[in-house]
Parts: C-alpha cells; structure tokens; sequence
C-alpha cells in the first residue's frame, strides 16, 4: 500500500478550508494565511505528483480506487493521465496566486475575508477531484458541487450587479447539470444492461452504446460543458460573472474552474461516445468558430474592463473547443495545452486589470488614458499578460493556439481560416484597450497612480515567466499530452491524417524524423 | 566595416562552383556557438528591461556591447565559413526539441548558410551603428534604457528570423520583430498619433501572419513538418496546386512585414517612432523580412509559378505606389517611408522573378539597408539640428550648416537613384535587366518607377540643403555631435563602395548565394549597353524634373493645392481610406450590431425565458390557496393517480 | 362467508372517511374523518391476515392503532391551541400557509 | 353463518355511523356517530379471529380517544353548529371527484383481485391463541418498532403538554386581593359582589338576569359564555317598568342609576 498522494493532494485544500473557517471572525489576517499556507502545501503535492510525470521520476504516485456506493458501482477512483496532469498543476498552481491577489478585495468590499478563502480553496478541492476524478459519478457530483462555492464567491463578494450575475451563473450551470445528470443515469442504465453496473470510467468507456443512444447521452454531457467551457451560444453568464465577480475571483472562475467543461469533453465525452462525437464534430466546430470570432468582436465593443477579459476569454474557449472537436492529436493536443496557457494568461489579466480597477475605482475603459506614465511596471505587466492573450510567440499561448489551428487545417480547412482570423481580431482588442487605458496623455484622475507594488509583482511575476519558460520549452509537458490524447482519439476512431505529400527519402534517413 | 567587405568580396572570389541544394551538415567548432549571435542581444534586453532603474546609467553602452559583440560573433562566424568549401557552408545547430504533438514535432535550430550570414552581417552591423548613433540622438530622453533594451529585442528577434532552420522559429522571430517594432513605434506613448501608429502596424502585420500561420498549416497537412529540410526536400511531390497555396499564404505574410501592397498602410505611419527606429526596423531590416521569406522559401516558389507571378504584381504595384507616395510628402520621414516601400518592391519584384531574381533581391536589399540607413540617421542628424522639425518645406539652404550630413546623405541620395558607381546603380540595375528579360511590363514598370525615385529624391535633396532658408529659429541649425556623424559617415561610405564592392570586388554575390538560391542566367530582349543607357536617361530625365520644380524655383512653405495625383499622394493613394470604408467602419458597425444582438437577441432569449418562469409561476402560485382541504384533495388525487399509475405499470 | 365482503365495506368507510375530510370545515369533524379512514384501512389488515392466514396483519393494525393514538393526542393539542387564540375551530380560517 | 348474521347486520350500522359523522351538523353527534362505527368494528375484528384487536379498539379508541374527543368539543363549545354553506370554490365538485375516482380504483383491485372466496383462517399461524401468538410477534420480531412507537407515544404526550400549556405573563390575583380591590377601586354598588342570576319563581336558571332593587334587570348577572352562544333570555323581558306611583316615590329619594355593567373586571371571580 503506497501512500495516496491523489486522496492526499485534494484533501489538502479541503482541510484547510475547514481550518479556514474555524478561525475565529474578526482575525481575518490569520484566516489568509491559513488559507495561502494550505494552497501552497497542495501545490508543493501536486509538483510532486507533476515531477513523476514529466520527467519519470518514479514519486510513488499511484492511482487510488476505494469503494463509494458499491451497489450502484460508483467508487472514489483517482488517476492522472496527460490531460487531468496538466490542469491539476494549473489548478494547484494558480490557487495560491489567486489567493494572494485576492488579499484586499474582501477587506475593500468590507467583508470578512475567511468565508473567501475558505470558499477559494473549496473550489479548488472539487476542481481537482473533477480533474483527477476516474468515475462518472464522482465527476457529476463535484462538476455540480462546485457551483455552490462559486455561487456565494460572486454573489457575496462582487460589484453592484453581483446577485444578478450569480443566480445567472447558478441557474446557467444548474440547467446544463441537470441534462448532464439525466445523461450520467443514461450512461449507467447502459452499464447495467450490459451486466456489469459501474461508473468506473474505463469500464463505461469499454461500453458498445449503439449510436442513437449514443447521441442522446452526448447531447446531455456536451450542454452541460458548452455551458460550463461557455461556447456560443451559451455563454452570456460569462461576461456577467466576469464583470461582477471581484477581479481574482473572475480569474479563477474563468481560468481554472471553467477547464472542468472543456476537460469533460475531452476526458469524457470524446472517449465515451466515440461515434456521436465524430459525427457531432462539425455542428461543435462551427460553433466553436462562431465563438471565436464572436466573443473577439464583442471583446472590442466592450466599454467594462472586465466584460472584455470575459469576451476574450469566450474566443479563447473557443479555440479550445475547435482544437478538441477537430480530432486530429495536434489540435487536442493544443487544445489541452491551451486550456493551461489560457488558464495563466487570464489568470494575469485578470489580476492586472484588478489591480488598475482597484487604484482608479472604475470598471470603465474610458476612465483611464495614459496610465503607462506614472506606472510604467504596472503598465508593463498588462502588456505582457496582454501580448499572451493575443498569443504572441515565444508565450506560450502561441504554441497552443498554432497547434489548434494547424490540426484543425489538416481536417476542417474553412473552420482553420476562419478561425485564423481571430489571430488579428485578438490584436485588435487587446491592443486597442492597451492604448486606450495605458498610452496618451495623461488623465488627470490617473495622475500619481502608484505603480506596482511587492505583493502584486508577487502574484504576476510567476504566471509570466511560467508563460515565458513554458513557451521556450514546452516538450514535457505536451509530450505528457500527447500521450495521454492519442489513445483518447484511437478510441474515436480518427486515424493521424498522412502528410500530403511523399517525405522525401534523404530527409528521412538525414534527419531521423 | 569595410574590411568586412573587402574580405567577403576576396571570399567570394575564391568560391567556385555553385548549384541550388547543397547539404546542410550539423555544425560543429565555432558554428556551434552560432546561438552566441541570439544570445548576446537577449541578453542585453533582459539586462535592460528587468533591470529597472539600476541600469539606467550604463543602459546605452550595455546596449551597445550586446549588439557589438553580436556583430564580432557574426565576423567570427563569417570568416570561418569561409574557411570551408563553397558547397559546404550550411551548417545547422541543434539547440532543443521544441514539441512534439500529433506526429508534428519542432525543434529549435538554428541554420547558418551564405543566406543568413549575409543577414546576419547586415542586422549586426546596420544595427550596432544605429545603436552607437542612438546615443546621440535619445540623449535627452528619460527613458533611454529602455529604448536600448527593446532595440536589443529587435536584434535578437530579427536574428532569430534569419537564422531559424524551421518555418516555426523563424516565425517566433518574426512575431518578436513585429513586437519590437510595436514597442519602438509607440515608443513616444504620450503621443496619442504614435500610440495609434503602434497599434496599426501590428494589427496590419498579424493580417499577414494571418498567412504565415495559414502557411505553415498548409506545410503541416501536405509535408507533416515545417522545418526547412523536410518542406524543401518534399516540395517536389507535393500537386502544384497545394505548392502554390503555400506560396500565396507566405506572399501575404510578406506583404503584412514587408508593407507590400495591401497591406502597405502602416509604414507611413510608422515614422512615429524616433528615427533610428525607422532607419533600423522600417528601413534596413525588418521590413525586408518579407524578402528573405520569398528567397528563403525559393524552393516552393520555384514550383509555383502563378505564385510567383503574384509576387512579382505585388512588388511592381507596391513599386509605383510607394515611388508616388513619396513624390508628395512633405515630411521628410514620411518620403523617406514611400521611397522603402518603393524599394522594397523592387526586392520583392525580383524575388518574384525566381532563380534569376533572388541574388539580385538580396544584393538590392543589402545595398538598401546601407543607404536607406544612412538617409534615414541623416534626416535624423537633420531633425536632431532642426529641433524635430519633420516638414521639409520649413528647411531649406541646410548644406552650410550641417556639411557632414549633407554630404553623406548625398552618398546615399545617388546610391539611391542608382548613378554608377555608387551602390544601389548595381544592384537596381540588375533588377531592371532581370525584369525585362521576363517581360517588358514589369520592366517598364522598374524603369519607370526608377526614375520616380530620381524625382522625389532629388526633390528631397532640394528642399532640404539647397534652396531659401525658411526657418526661422532664434537658434539656427547645428551640426550634430561626432557619435552620431561617425555612423553616418561608415553608412556613406558602405552607399558608395557597396554595391561595387559587393559585385566586382573578387567575385559575385550571385556565386556566394548560389548555393542557396540556385542561379538562372537570362537573355536580355536588348542589348546590355541599351538598356543601361536607357535607364540612365530616365533617372536623369528624373531629376531635371526635381530640379525644374524645386531648385529653379523657390520652394513655397505652404502647400500648393496640386493635381489630383499629387492630392492622392498625399493621402497614401487612399490607401487608409479604403481601410477605413472597407474594414473599419463595417467593422465597427458590425460590432456594435452585435454587441446589440448579444444584449438584446442572445442575452434576451436566456433572460425572456427566466421572466416567462417567472410569469408563470406567479400563476401557478395562485393554486397556494393555503386552505388546508383544497391541499388533502390534491393529495387524495395524487395517491389517486400513484396508485394508477403503479397499476398499470403492474399488472398485466 | 366470503371475506371479500369486509374489504368492501372497508372500501366504503375509508371513502366516507375522505369525503369527510373534504368537505367538513370543522377541524374536529375532519379530525375524526382522518380516525374513520384508519380505522377502515385496520379493517383490511385484519380482514387480510385472516384470509392469508398471517399474523402480521393484525400486527400491523395493532401498530396503526398506537400511533393513530399519538396523532390524535398531538393532533388536538394543535386543534386546542387554535382555537384559544382564533376562537374558531373551522380548518378555513387557518390558511395562512400561502404566499 | 353467525358470522354472516353479524355482518349483514353491522355493516350497515358502521356504515350509517361513518355517513353520521360526515352529515353531522353538530361536532358531538358526529362522534358519537364514530364511536358506534368503531364499536361495530370492534366486533368485526373479534368475529374475524383478533379478539385483541377488538378489545384494544374498543378500550383505546371508544374508550381513550373518543372521549379525548368529546372532551375537547366539551371545550370548544358543545353546542356550536357548522354552516353547509361550502366556501372553497370547487372543493365539493373536486371531492366528489377524488373520493368517486377512489372508489373506483379501490373496487376495481379488489374486484379483479383473485382472493380465497374462503379465508385460510389464523389456526396454524397462532398454535397458542390470538394474544400469546402477538405477544411473540411484538416482543419477538417486532420488539424494535414496538420501542419506537413506545418512544413516540411519549414524546407525543410531552408534545402535547407542552402546545397546550400557557405561560401565565402576570401573578395571578388571590381572593383576598380581589376582594380588596373591589372595595377600593370598583362602584360601591359592586362592593358586595355582582348579582345572582335566577331569581325568580318562574325561571329559577342560571340563564335569566336578576333585577336589581329599582327592577331593571342586571346583565352582568349572566354567564358571559352564555350570551356569547346566545343562550342567555333576553333582559327586556323582565324589565320592571315602573307605575306613576313608583315614580313619585322615586322622586322623593336619589334616583340611582342603575348598575351599568362593567363586568368585564370582575367577571373573571365569577368564571
């Protein structure tokens, strides 16, 4: 019996979020450091656990099956593969950062901070089980779970529109949750037809479902991760969410805890309804398209600072959910390593435009202009988190997204050219914010408007290198991708489109490739 | 400097046979070391811009060694390939591999040939004397370091573009050149016009990388790689159709870095930036990315010829644009900005024109980048004396006042209008035979816009250093100081001997290039000497216009109300009106539609459902009577239809 | 004679018994409706686990009959209480559960 | 054949009793009514073989908690009656509804039911008897729901103590206090206490008003709970009404005003 390093790394963040909450009101400095103390610890677990798999070193990580609700099949089953790997560090990753530039949003909103960081790490305990979660059961219960941490994040800690914004965000998420509950039932009435009752992932995906059955059971999963991703055309929670919720709490919504849709379909829905998918793919792709280019247009007709962030991230799930649905091993590969690239890019955003949020007391791109004057580090932050959100080599947004349009190309040749648009579309929003809040002449409101200070640089500073270093050297990681993605599309039964045209001969030997 | 040449001349000299393909082996000694070249520059940036205010002090001269001692690295480089055999002079080094997804892997290594080399010299060169020359001219500006440190990013990236072995990394550069080039254009942020010129010029230039990226998809699907080698190797088998995609996807990635029309608009703009930005980025290096892409890319184009074609309408058109352009402007950077385009379409011209164009491409690039770079640091010599007055109808008579930048700008003023034996007659000379060995319109399109440039540089020239005094300054114009005329004056002298150099010196850049490109000999429709009379005529004819226009007669200060080609000119040929009717309007009636359609279609939907729940409830609330009888005879009725229900489901 | 017989009757009280609490507005009357309905329903189980020859029936009867016992206690006390403060025992008046 | 007897003859009376308490106007004819059903099916338990289960109905529910009824209809008012005027809209229509669709369904089971046209009986099932073969059964297999209910049954006691029991807000005054306070505060003419109901030959009842000396008759002498239900006699019956003799004999002395009645501060001595 080895130790469980996967029981171990989610009940981290959920023990202490109870010793979050048991601090004493009113001593909301201790319950901060409490809370930061257990993010840190969990991602000291997960690097752990992402040592072993990235670069073979033999951790003792193993994967854990215990027994839940035996009658129905349903077990407390953990494993990490490629995939759930790289948005468990994302996930461990960016709670501490979030944590720490969420220090004074409760206090500025004058509200007691402990509900917040308990909450916070709440939501990353059923993140990570989701992500590491081997049972269809366990997934359902914890994709559902999560919503009611988030809930009381936005509804209590946001701006004016808050509680429109969370009964949105509820409601939204309920409605795709009960399709996908009606689904996972669905799944398992098949399991029990087929003798063998579980939701043990690998036994169902073993399943022959006949494709119309098939197709019910991915319309049911597939709303609720368009929902929760958000793909066009639902996602109008999003922007609502994004603009309400406080700007850290936006981050981690949209950059880790939004990943649990479009991880389900690519852990999930692409291996479990191999036949519904290949011939859904299409109809999801040309959604997916829809999304970029639209969440990119509306991005540049936003006038709310955050509102944009929420757009451009739509555009970017967009790209996601084109790279898993085009089926081709680079663009899910891409795909899933954009869902980590994207999940720090929007993460530093987001956080950047906190802080600009919180120094001027307005949301409003207009009542900035020229801020690159008396703040030229904070200025210099957003351009950079900025330039990763127009994906701009050597960032490692770019990669992903090159790899999602390029695989994509090899199948859907319009979808890819379309999509390519986005490319520009991207620089337009983000630069033209850039010069509409940062260069100009100085506007008098932002005149003496302190520049970055020790605990922001603190939380930036990480996701930018992380982004950097990332981009100069992805192999690791997209190779623990790629990995896990190729049996995931054997199992659709697309095969790796050939090469056009002959590789010639000296090249191969030459070169080895 | 010169030696430089000199030795490249005796090295060419030596070099013998030539052909197209050569091996490529893996590097070994001091090629090793070629990443040095990224590294030093890199370095420096990170120096300067993590740095903070420490090294605001020493930030000039740390900027300085970078690109110095990248340029020495690039002298070591250079002599030792010529310690090699002529068809042995490509040498990869291996740095790491990049990714590997999906059967598509990338690795990042660098490819020193005759091609990047030539690159290499020109980048590190050009840009460590625009370097020295900045210190002069940013003096007076508080955030010199920094300048610095994004003009070390430049090098490194554009060092980057040139050297990649793979369609990828080259990219990689290419995005960081273009970043510079934002960075550097905007530089002067609180100017809202260089804010705007910095957004434009990179939104113009991912409509280009629009291309690239849909150009490396395409390598991808019908090669599996895009790595040099493999795309090169395999070209041949690929279906013409496919190879001419591919062509017509790098061409619009060209046109966005180089400003070749369409996507012209933001050059002009550009001049925003302080001029040594626009001397080393949008005069010299960057923008003859495009360029090198088509002579680096020779292989596909070799198998595309309606690809080809399209590059030779765009270079030609872009030609003449530019040529017009620059006839009409006043502001001397803006002019200068046209007369890049118009160059720059006479490179992308000759790439066009495939195995015999490319050398002569790349030589016109070369002698380029020496007197474009030196126009430009002279307008900046000028303007730095002028007290950044840009508005050449304010100078006038400035030849006795600043004699060292009079005199090397017109080095390169007859470079550039190609009078033998200075360096651009050579290689603009070539192009024009090339051109009308293809064929008579695109040669006479060369021609003609040859002695366009003749006019509007020597129109130029005139209202610059001769003519009437027409500014009034209680401090007349100044000389600038010595670290600034000292670049100047090594540019002068690289207009001058250049192109000779370059061609007749030894040998021929045509044979060090060869390797690279191939080569394709062809057969004139006229006699040599005819055709160089010809053009001589033209340029001449050129410059007496200039002349009868703005030397006879005094220059007026304010703007005449001119013909309607001289009004287009002045508006880029409308070439931003048409971006605005065309993408910018639409665009933004579009969006604003649609953030109306998200408001009132989309998010309607979702919030008009949740009222008609809550209509609904509200009346279905009214059947809460709170009477405890009516509540039993629902129960009485529900148990009613359980037990049915269980009944039916049941019993038989 | 055919046990049958006691399941109709049984039948007739229990519907007696809902009808009773239907439409009698005095919460005593409807009290004792509900006491009618159980009783007719303890009839059954009697009838039934003499007709199957099983005890459990009349076990069950037995059980119904405490609780029954129970309710009622509770039940009137709740009834008591109303009408001290409403002065009024009719079920209709108490229908503030309601938005 | 007994049995048949017994049927055909009790049936009918459980089943008048039931539709007594449905038509009763009065709640205690309603009860009473029940009490006879449940009596009737005391003896349908005993003729079906449970003699325990008969003699518990008659014991628990005739005797325990019918009573417990009548007496919290003795509290509420034993004479009240209800109105048959139905003020639910609908609620007739739908109850007839519910409880014909009931009917139905219960007769159509049981009809279509295939049952032993005669019962097996409970001889093999109790060897000893009806009463040790349950004491087996609730001690032995059934001891686990028998706590329970235990349990319940007790908690449903203290519960019901407790709904019913009233926290007195204020010290509750003693005669003596009463008393004292009559002389100090109250008319003199209520110092000796209110009248006595129910002085007269003809109507010595607690439901007729005293006449105070000058012969107006004195409402307070009545039971409140009385002219709330209306059952108290009019006053104006026995209303003196004076000769012009009286009158001028009136005249002579002080005309009291007669003794109006505030008898609400008093009148809880009486109660």
């Amino acid at each position: 019996m080895t130790f469980p390093w996967l029981t171990t790394l989610i009940a981290l963040p959920a023990l202490g979020a109870v010793l979050t909450a048991l601090v004493p009101s009113g001593r909301g400095p201790l319950a901060k450091q409490v809370a930061t103390g257990f993010a840190l610890l969990t991602l000291l677990v997960g690097a752990l656990i992402s040592i072993q798999y990235l670069f073979d070193v033999d951790m003792g990580v193993e994967s854990e099956t215990y027994e839940w609700i035996p009658e129905f099949g349903a077990s407390w089953a953990l494993d990490v593969h490629g995939i759930s790997l790289a948005l468990m560090a994302l996930t461990v990753l960016a709670t501490p950062i979030v944590a720490l530039a969420m220090w004074r949003e409760a206090e500025d909103e004058q509200r007691d901070p402990k509900a917040f960081f308990a909450l916070l790490l709440v939501v990353e305990a059923l993140t990570l089980t989701a992500f590491l979660s081997q049972d269809v059961l366990l997934f359902y219960v914890v994709f559902e779970a999560m919503l009611i941490p988030l809930y009381f994040m936005i509804g209590m800690y946001g701006g004016p529109q808050r509680r429109y914004a969370a009964v949105k965000f509820l409601l939204y998420n309920l409605v795709g949750g009960l399709a996908m509950l009606a689904a996972v039932i669905g799944l398992y009435v098949q399991s029990v037809d087929a003798g063998n009752p579980s939701f043990f992932l690998p036994d169902l995906i073993a399943l022959d479902i006949d494709t119309t059955t098939q197709w019910w059971l991915f319309v049911g999963f597939m709303l609720a991760f368009a929902i929760k991703a958000p793909l066009w055309p639902f996602h109008t929670w999003l922007p609502d969410a994004a603009a309400e919720a406080t700007p850290s709490n936006a981050a981690f919504l949209s950059g880790v805890a939004d990943k649990v849709g479009t991880y389900g379909m690519i852990a999930l829905v692409l291996p479990l309804f191999p036949d519904a998918s290949r011939d859904a793919a299409p109809v999801i792709v040309a959604l997916a398209v829809v999304s970029i280019i639209y969440g990119a247009l509306l991005a540049i007709g936003q006038t709310d600072l955050k509102r944009l962030i929420g757009y451009t991230s739509i555009s970017h799930f967009g790209f996601i959910v084109l790279g898993i649905f085009a089926l081709s091993g680079q663009a899910a590969t891409g795909a899933t390593f954009y869902m980590v690239n994207h999940g720090l890019s929007t993460i530093a955003l987001f956080v950047v435009v906190g802080f600009l949020i919180n120094r001027r007391g307005s949301r409003q791109v207009d009542d900035f202009g020229g801020v690159q004057k008396p703040a030229p580090k904070l200025a210099g932050v957003f351009l950079v988190a900025g330039l990763s959100g127009l994906a701009l080599p050597p960032l490692a947004t770019f990669l992903s997204e090159f790899l999602v349009i390029s695989g994509t190309f090899t199948r859907y040749r319009p979808a890819a050219i379309i999509a390519t648009l986005g490319i520009v579309l991207s620089a337009l929003y983000i630069l033209w914010l850039y010069q509409r809040t940062m260069t100009g002449p100085v506007q008098p409101a932002v005149e003496g408007m302190p520049d970055l200070r020790t605990r922001e640089a603190v939380v930036v500073a990480p996701l930018l290198a992380l982004l950097l270093v990332v981009g100069f050297f992805p192999k690791p990681l997209t190779d623990a991708i790629d990995e896990a993605v190729e049996p995931t599309l054997v199992e659709v039964g697309v095969e790796p489109p050939e090469p056009l045209a002959p590789v010639a001969e000296h090249v191969e030997e030459g070169t080895g490739r | 400097m010169t030696s430089t040449l000199s030795a490249l001349a005796t090295a060419v000299a030596t070099e013998g046979g030539h052909g197209g393909g050569q091996a490529v082996v893996s590097a070994t000694g001091v090629f090793d070391l070629t990443w040095l070249l990224i590294a030093f520059p890199l370095l420096g940036a990170a120096i300067l811009l993590l740095g903070g205010r420490r090294t605001d002090r020493v930030g000039h001269l740390i900027g300085c060694g970078a690109s110095i001692a990248s340029f020495v690295m690039g002298l070591v480089l250079f002599f030792a390939m010529l310690g090699e055999p002529s068809d042995g002079r490509a040498f990869t080094v291996q740095l790491w591999e990049y990714v590997n997804a999906g059967g598509y892997s990338v690795d990042v290594s660098l490819l020193l040939d005759q091609l990047s080399m030539a690159f290499v010299l020109l980048i590190t060169g050009v840009g460590s004397l625009i370097h020295v020359y900045s210190i002069g001219y940013m003096e007076h500006d508080e955030r010199r370091r920094r300048f610095f440190g994004y003009l070390n990013l430049f090098v490194a990236a554009m060092l980057l573009l040139v050297l990649a072995s793979d369609y990828l990394v080259l990219f990689i550069g290419w995005e960081g050149v273009g970043l510079a080039s934002y960075l550097l254009i905007g530089f002067w942020q609180h100017k809202n016009s260089a804010a705007v010129a910095a957004k434009k010029a990179f939104v113009v230039n991912r409509v280009g990388d629009m291309g690239m990226v849909l150009a490396m998809a395409s390598m991808i699907t019908v090669f599996g790689s895009t790595a040099f080698d493999v795309v090169f190797a395999s070209a041949e088998g690929a279906s013409t159709g496919w190879v001419t995609v591919i062509g017509l996807f790098l061409l619009l990635g060209a046109c966005g870095k180089s400003a070749q029309f369409p996507l012209q608009s933001w050059l002009l703009d550009a001049m925003e930036g302080p001029t040594p930005v626009s001397a080393l980025i949008h005069a010299a290096t960057m923008v003859t990315a495009g360029v090198y892409l088509i002579v680096r890319s020779a292989a596909i184009y070799d198998l595309a010829p309606d690809a080809r074609t399209a590059v030779v309408v765009v270079g030609a058109i872009t030609l003449l644009m530019g040529a017009i352009i620059g006839c009409a402007k006043d502001d001397i950077k803006k002019a200068l900005a046209g007369s890049t385009m118009s160059q720059i379409g006479y490179m992308t011209l000759a790439a066009g024109l495939g195995p015999a164009g490319y050398a002569f491409a790349i030589f016109h690039l070369l002698t380029h980048g020496f007197f474009k770079a030196n126009m430009f640091l002279g307008a900046g010599s000028v303007m730095h004396g002028m007290h950044d007055e840009v508005n050449m109808r304010r100078y006038g008579g400035l030849r006795i006042m600043m004699p060292v930048t009079f005199i090397t700008f017109a080095m390169g003023y007859l470079a550039i209008i190609g009078i033998p034996p200075f360096a651009g007659y050579f290689s603009k000379d070539k192009i024009i035979e090339a051109a009308f060995a293809d064929n008579w319109v695109v040669g006479l399109a060369t021609l003609l816009g040859a002695g366009i440039t003749a006019f509007y540089m020597t129109r130029l020239m005139l209202m610059t250093f001769f003519g009437n005094r027409r500014w009034q300054h209680s401090d007349p114009p100044h000389e600038s100081p010595p670290v600034m005329t000292v670049p100047l004056i090594v540019l002068a002298v690289l207009s001058v001997i250049g192109g000779f150099g370059l061609l007749y010196l030894g040998a021929d850049i045509v044979d060090w290039l060869a390797p690279v490109t191939g080569e394709a000999h062809h057969d004139l429709p006229m006699p040599l000497w005819l055709l160089i009379t010809i053009t001589l005529a033209t340029v001449v004819a050129g410059v007496a216009v200039a002349w009868a226009m703005y030397g006879h007669r005094a220059v007026r200060e304010d703007v005449p109300a001119g013909n309607p080609l001289t009004v287009a000119a002045r508006n880029d040929l409308y070439g931003d009106a048409f971006n605005e009717a065309v993408f910018m309007r639409p665009g933004q009636y579009l969006t604003r539609s649609l953030v109306y359609f998200e408001n009132r279609g989309v998010d309607g939907a979702v919030v008009g459902t949740a009222t008609a729940v809550g209509g609904l409830s509200a009346r279905l609330r009214r059947w809460q009577t709170g009477f405890v009888r009516s509540y039993a005879a629902t129960m009485l009725g529900g148990v009613g239809v359980v037990v049915l229900a269980m009944l039916l489901v049941r019993l038989p | 004679m055919n046990p049958t017989n006691y399941l109709v009757l049984s039948i007739i009280l229990f519907s007696i018994g809902a009808a009773g609490v239907l439409v009698r507005r005095n919460a005593l009357i409807a009290f004792m409706s509900v006491e009618l309905m159980l009783n007719a329903a303890n009839l059954s189980f009697v009838t039934f686990a003499r007709m199957h020859g099983n005890l459990d029936g009349q076990i069950v009867a037995f059980f119904v009959m405490v609780v029954a016992a129970a309710e009622v206690v509770v039940g009137l006390a709740i009834i008591v209480t109303i009408f001290r403060t409403r002065r009024s025992a009719s079920v209709d008046d108490a229908s503030l559960l309601k938005l | 054949m007994g049995e048949t007897a017994l049927f055909w003859i009790m049936a009918p009376i459980a089943v008048l009793g039931a539709l007594g308490l449905v038509f009763a106007r009065k709640a205690v004819h309603g009860a009473l009514s029940l009490a006879l059903t449940m009596i009737s099916l005391a003896l349908f338990y005993i003729a079906q073989e449970a003699p325990f289960l008969g003699v518990v109905q008659i014991v628990v529910y005739t005797g325990a908690i019918m009573m417990l009824f009548l007496f919290v209809i003795m509290l509420v008012g034993v004479d009240s009656s209800d109105s048959r005027v139905e003020t639910i809209r609908g609620q007739r229509a739908a109850a007839t509804l519910a409880v014909l669709g009931v009917i139905v369904l219960l007769t159509g089971v049981t009809v279509r039911a295939t049952l032993p046209s005669e019962p097996t009986g409970l001889a093999q099932a109790t060897p000893d008897g009806n009463v040790p073969a349950i004491a087996d059964a609730i001690f032995g297999t059934y001891v686990w729901a028998f706590e329970v209910v235990a349990a319940l049954l007790i908690t449903a006691a203290v519960g019901a103590m407790t709904l019913t029991h009233r926290e007195r807000l204020f010290h509750r005054p003693t005669q003596k206090e009463l008393s004292i306070k009559r002389f100090t505060e109250g008319p003199p003419g209520e110092a000796a206490g209110l009248p006595v109901p129910g002085v007269y030959a003809r109507h010595n009842a607690v439901d007729t008003p005293a006449l105070l000396p000058d012969g107006t008759p004195s409402e307070a002498s009545i039971n409140r709970v009385l002219v709330a239900r209306g059952a108290a006699r009019s006053t104006e019956e026995f209303r003196h009404h004076p000769t012009p003799a009286d009158i001028e004999a009136g005249a002579e002395g002080e005309t009291d005003e007669p003794v109006g009645g505030d008898d609400d501060t008093n009148g809880g001595e009486r109660a």
